[in-house]
C-alpha cells in the first residue's frame, strides 16, 4: 500500500518533538478526522534552521510530517513557502489516493508556522518601532 | 510471508485444510452443474443436496429454508431488500440498531431513499441494543425488524432471543446477521425466533465468497439475483458447488469443536484484556465485558490513531485491525464506536485482536508485550498526548 | 465415475488443472482479508489487482472498469437493474430480445413490475436480432438496451458491434450479456461499442460462483448488493479471492488458446451437424448456420421430447442438455426455442450438444453413432410419429 | 434423481405398442406440455387381458406408462379403475416432486380407455338390443 520511502519515514521519523524556544508554530487537521499535525521552526536569517513535528494520525500523516520536517530545514522562508502538496507526496515516492490529503496537512502546517513567525517578527516590529 | 501472529479473524479465518480437501473434487472431477440430470449434474447435485442438509441441521431448520449465497453481505442484502419488497403492501417501516455491519446499515439506508423508513435503535455504552427499544419502536406499519447476532467489531452479543419473543406474535419479520456467531457460539433459529438468519463461511475457515441465508418457510422474499430457478427460485445463478461444500464442511468441523474452542479463546481473551488494560494507561474496552464473542478484544487507546498502531503491530509480525476492515478504505471513524458515544479522536484509536482457533497462549503474550511500547511511542509523537495528560 | 463424453460446456466446464494450481495458494496460505492493511492482506490485494488488469487488458477495458461478482447472473442484474434504478430519472423504457438468458429476462419482467416498460424484440428464425428492430424501438425515455452476445441455447452471435453503432451516439446505455462468448471468440468492449458487459468463470475453465461486469466509466449504475467499500463500492462482500484468481487465469489460457480451440471445434460443430441432419429424418438445426458459437450444435428432433433423450444418452455415457441447464427444472419448453417460432411439441424435443476444448474427433463419431439408433427407439414410442409420418 | 424402479421402466418399458384391435384407446396430455400418452386395452370377461402404451415424453411419462401397463393387465375394470395416481408413482418407489403430474397422466389415460371400452360396449348393447 505505502512506499518504502513513506515506510521508512513512518517507522523512523525524522525530527519528532517540539521546539521550546520556536520561533514559529503551526497546527493543523482536527481529531474528528483522524489527523492533527503540529510543526514548530526555528529562524535565523529568514532561513529555517530547524523544525519539529507531533502527529496523531495515520501513517501516512506520519511519514509527511517527517518528510516536511526534511525537506525543509535548510531552506529560505520564501522557498519553504513554495513547497506543494504534491511535492511531498513526490519525495516519499507518492502516497495512496485515499492519503493524499494527508500531504496537504503537512505543507498547511508548515505555512501556517511561517505565518505564525512572520506575524510574530511584524508585531515584535511595530513593538519596537 | 506469514505472519507471525494472525489475530484478525473476524476479517477472515484462514481455510482448515479439511475444507480444502472436501472441496477439491468439487473443484476438479465432479464439476457438472447441478442442475443438469445425466450422471456428472447429479453428483453435483447430491453434494449440493447434502452441504443444505447439514446446514439446516445444524441451525435448527429444514433443508428447504437455506438458501446459499455469495456470502454475508448478498445475504443480509437478499433478507433485507427481499423482505422488505415483498411486504410492500403492508407497510413501509423497519426497525435495525445504529451498529450493524454496513451490508444491513446501508442497505436501510438505501430502502430509504425508496420511500421507507428506518429507525436505527440506539445502543448502551457497552453496545447492547435493549429488547424494550424494539418493542417500543414498533409501529403499525412496522414490517422488518434486523438486529445482529454480535457484533463484527466490538464483539457485544445482542438479546436475539428475547427480541424474538417480542416479536412473535406479531406479524413482523425478524432478521439477524449472525455472520460473527455461526461455527463460534451456538445458533438455533428456533431459540432464536429469527424468520431470517445470515451466515458466511469465511469466518468460520471455510472459504470466501459463499454464505446462506435461512429464511423460514412461509416467508415471502423477492430475488435479489433473478434468472434461473436454482434455490427454489429465491437465488438464481449456477452454484458455488465447490464453495458450498466447503461452507458445510467448515461448519461442521466448527460446530463440532466449539464448545472447547470457545473456552479456550475466552480465557485468553480475559487475560490480553486485563493485562491490557492495567499495562496501557488510558485505554478503554469497547463493548460488552461478558456478553462478547469469545474471540474478540476491542480497545481504544486515547491520544493515537489506528492505522499507526496497526503499522506498527504488523512490522513485528502481528496482524489486527481498527474497526471493520470492510471499512478501512474509509477515513470516517467507525460507526459502531461513535454509538458508543465515544468522540471522533478516539473512536480513532482503535484496535481490534480477534483470536481464532489456532490463538495459543504465547501470541497473546507476545501481544501483551509488544503493544504497551508501540503505544507509548506513538502518544510521544502525538500532540494531543501531553497537554492532555497534565489535564488529566 | 465420469461421463466417457461430455457434451454440455455451455451449462459449464472441467475447471483446469493450472486454474486449480492457481487459485490453491489463495485457498489456503494467502487467506487474508484484501481490504486489511498488514502484509497478509496486502498479498491479497495484490492477487486481486493482477487479476482485474488481466481482465481488464484482455477485454480491451481499464482496471477501475471491472467489478467481480458471483457469477454471470450477478453480473446481469447487476447491469440491468442497477442501470436502469440509477437511469430512473430519465426514463423508464428498456429494450432486450425474446431469446435473452433469464438471468437478462426475468429481470426485466421483474422490472415491469416497478414501473419500467420493456420491448422483447423477436428474433429471425435462426434467432437473429435485427439492428434496425433495435433502432425502431428506440423511445424518448428508452435507457438501456441489452442484447445477448451469443445465445446459449441456440449459439447464435449476435450482430452486437452493429447495434452499438447506432447507440454510440445516443446517450443509451448497452449491455451485453457475454457469458457464452469470453473466452470463446474475440470480445472487446471497445468494439462492440458496450457500456456494460457481463461474464463468467466457469464458462470458460474456471470456477463456478464468481463472474464479472465491465462498466464503462462514467456509467453510473446502483449496486445490487450493498455494504462493505469493495469493488470501489459497486459491489458490497469480501471477495473471492481464489475465484477471481482462478477466473482470471482461466480467461488467460482461454484466450491464448483461442484461434486453435475455435478453428478444431468449428470444424467437428460442422462435421457433427451434418451428418446428423443427413442420418435422422425431421431434424431441424436450431441457431444460424455459420454466426453461431464455435461448439454449439442445437437440434430438434421431431416427435420425441427432449429429457428423455438426455437420459438415453447419459446411459451412453454421453452428456448433453435439452435447452437451458437452469431451466430443466421447468415444465414450460425454452423461451429460446419458441421465439424461434418452433410450436411447442417441437421445441420440447431439442438436444444441445455443447463442444470443449477437450472433445474429441471420436467424441463425436460415438454421438453420431449412437444418436440415429436412441431417435428412431424414442420416435417407435411415440404417439405421435406415424401419424405424423403418414401426413408427410 | 430417478428411482431405480423408474430408470429400469425408462430403459425397458413394458408393453410398448398398440393394440391393432383394441377393445378400448385413451389419450391424455398434449404435445404442448410436453406429455402425451397413449394407452389400448383388450378386455375378456371384464378383466383387462392386454394393455400397450405409447408415450411421447420425459422419463417419468414412459415409465408411469410401462408400470401401469403391468399394473393392470390381470385386473378386473373396476379393480383397474381404482389404480390412483399415488399408486403408479409409489409402484415406482416414488416420483420427483416437479414430475408427479406424470402420475396422473398415465392413470388418466388408462381410465379413459376403461370408459372408452365401456361406452363402445353399451353403444353395441344399444345397437345390438
Ligand atoms: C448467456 C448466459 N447468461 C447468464 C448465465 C448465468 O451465469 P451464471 O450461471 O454464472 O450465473 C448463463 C449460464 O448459466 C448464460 O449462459
Ligand atoms: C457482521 C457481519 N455481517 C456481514 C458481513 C459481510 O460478510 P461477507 O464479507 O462474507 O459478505 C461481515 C463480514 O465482513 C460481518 O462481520
Amino acid at each position: 500500500m505505502y512506499s518504502d520511502k513513506v515506510m521508512d519515514h513512518f517507522t523512523h521519523p525524522r525530527n519528532v518533538g517540539e521546539i521550546p524556544e520556536a520561533d514559529g508554530v503551526g497546527t493543523e487537521g482536527n481529531p474528528v478526522c483522524g489527523d492533527i499535525m503540529k510543526l514548530w521552526i526555528k529562524v535565523e536569517d529568514d532561513r529555517i534552521v530547524d523544525c519539529r513535528f507531533k502527529t496523531f494520525g495515520c501513517g501516512a500523516a506520519i511519514a509527511t510530517s517527517s518528510m516536511i520536517t526534511e525537506m525543509v530545514i535548510g531552506k529560505t522562508l520564501d522557498e519553504a513557502k513554495q513547497i506543494s502538496h504534491r511535492a511531498v507526496a513526490d519525495a516519499l515516492d507518492g502516497l495512496p489516493p485515499a492519503k493524499m490529503h494527508c500531504s496537504n496537512l503537512a505543507a498547511d502546517a508548515l505555512r501556517k508556522a511561517i505565518d505564525d513567525y512572520l506575524s510574530k517578527k511584524k508585531g515584535a516590529k511595530v513593538k519596537h518601532g | 510471508m506469514k505472519p507471525q501472529i494472525y489475530l484478525d479473524h473476524a476479517a477472515t479465518t484462514p481455510m482448515r485444510r479439511e475444507v480444502h480437501e472436501a472441496m477439491e473434487p468439487y473443484l476438479l472431477e465432479h464439476y457438472g452443474n447441478p442442475s443438469s440430470i445425466y450422471e456428472i449434474g447429479r453428483q453435483a447435485r447430491k453434494a449440493l443436496d447434502a452441504s443444505r442438509d447439514a446446514v439446516a441441521e445444524i441451525l435448527g431448520a429444514e433443508a428447504r429454508e437455506i438458501v446459499f449465497t455469495s456470502g454475508g453481505s448478498e445475504a443480509d442484502n437478499l433478507a433485507i431488500k427481499g423482505a422488505a419488497l415483498a411486504q410492500r403492501g403492508k407497510g413501509n417501516h423497519i426497525i435495525t440498531s445504529a451498529i450493524e455491519h454496513h451490508a444491513v446499515y446501508d442497505t436501510c439506508r438505501y430502502l430509504e431513499k425508496y420511500g421507507y423508513n428506518v429507525t436505527f435503535l440506539p445502543v448502551s455504552a457497552e453496545g447492547m441494543v435493549d429488547p424494550g427499544s424494539v418493542a417500543a419502536a414498533i409501529r403499525p406499519e412496522t414490517i422488518l425488524v434486523s438486529i445482529m447476532h454480535a457484533n463484527n467489531e466490538i464483539g457485544t452479543i445482542q438479546p436475539i432471543a428475547q427480541i424474538g419473543n417480542i416479536l412473535r406474535e406479531k406479524s413482523i419479520l425478524f432478521h439477524t446477521d449472525a455472520v460473527q456467531t455461526v461455527g463460534h457460539v451456538p445458533v438455533d433459529v428456533g431459540e432464536l425466533g429469527v424468520d431470517l438468519l445470515s451466515l458466511s463461511g469465511h469466518k468460520f475457515y471455510g472459504p470466501k465468497g459463499v454464505g446462506a441465508l435461512y429464511i423460514k418457510k412461509g416467508t415471502k422474499i423477492e430475488p435479489l439475483i433473478h434468472g434461473g430457478a436454482q434455490e427454489r427460485q429465491r437465488r438464481a445463478g449456477t452454484e458455488n458447488v465447490a464453495g458450498i461444500v466447503g461452507l458445510a464442511t467448515a461448519l461442521r468441523l466448527a460446530v463440532d469443536e466449539m464448545e472447547e474452542t470457545a473456552a479456550r479463546q475466552r480465557d485468553l481473551r480475559d487475560r490480553l484484556i486485563e493485562d491490557v488494560l492495567t499495562t496501557v494507561p488510558h485505554t478503554r474496552l469497547n463493548g460488552h465485558r461478558t456478553q462478547r464473542l469469545p474471540g474478540n478484544v476491542s480497545f481504544c487507546f486515547e491520544y493515537i490513531e489506528g492505522e499507526s498502531l496497526l503499522l506498527n503491530l504488523d512490522m513485528r509480525g502481528i496482524a489486527a485491525s481498527s474497526g471493520s476492515a470492510c471499512t478501512s478504505g474509509s477515513l470516517e471513524p467507525s460507526h459502531v464506536l461513535l454509538a458508543l458515544g465515544l468522540p471522533h479522536e478516539i473512536a480513532h484509536g482503535s484496535l481490534r485482536l480477534t483470536l481464532g482457533r489456532d490463538t495459543t497462549k504465547e501470541d497473546i503474550d507476545t501481544v501483551i508485550d509488544v503493544l504497551p511500547g508501540i503505544v507509548q511511542r506513538l502518544r510521544e509523537m502525538s500532540p494531543l498526548y501531553d497537554a492532555s495528560t497534565i489535564i488529566r
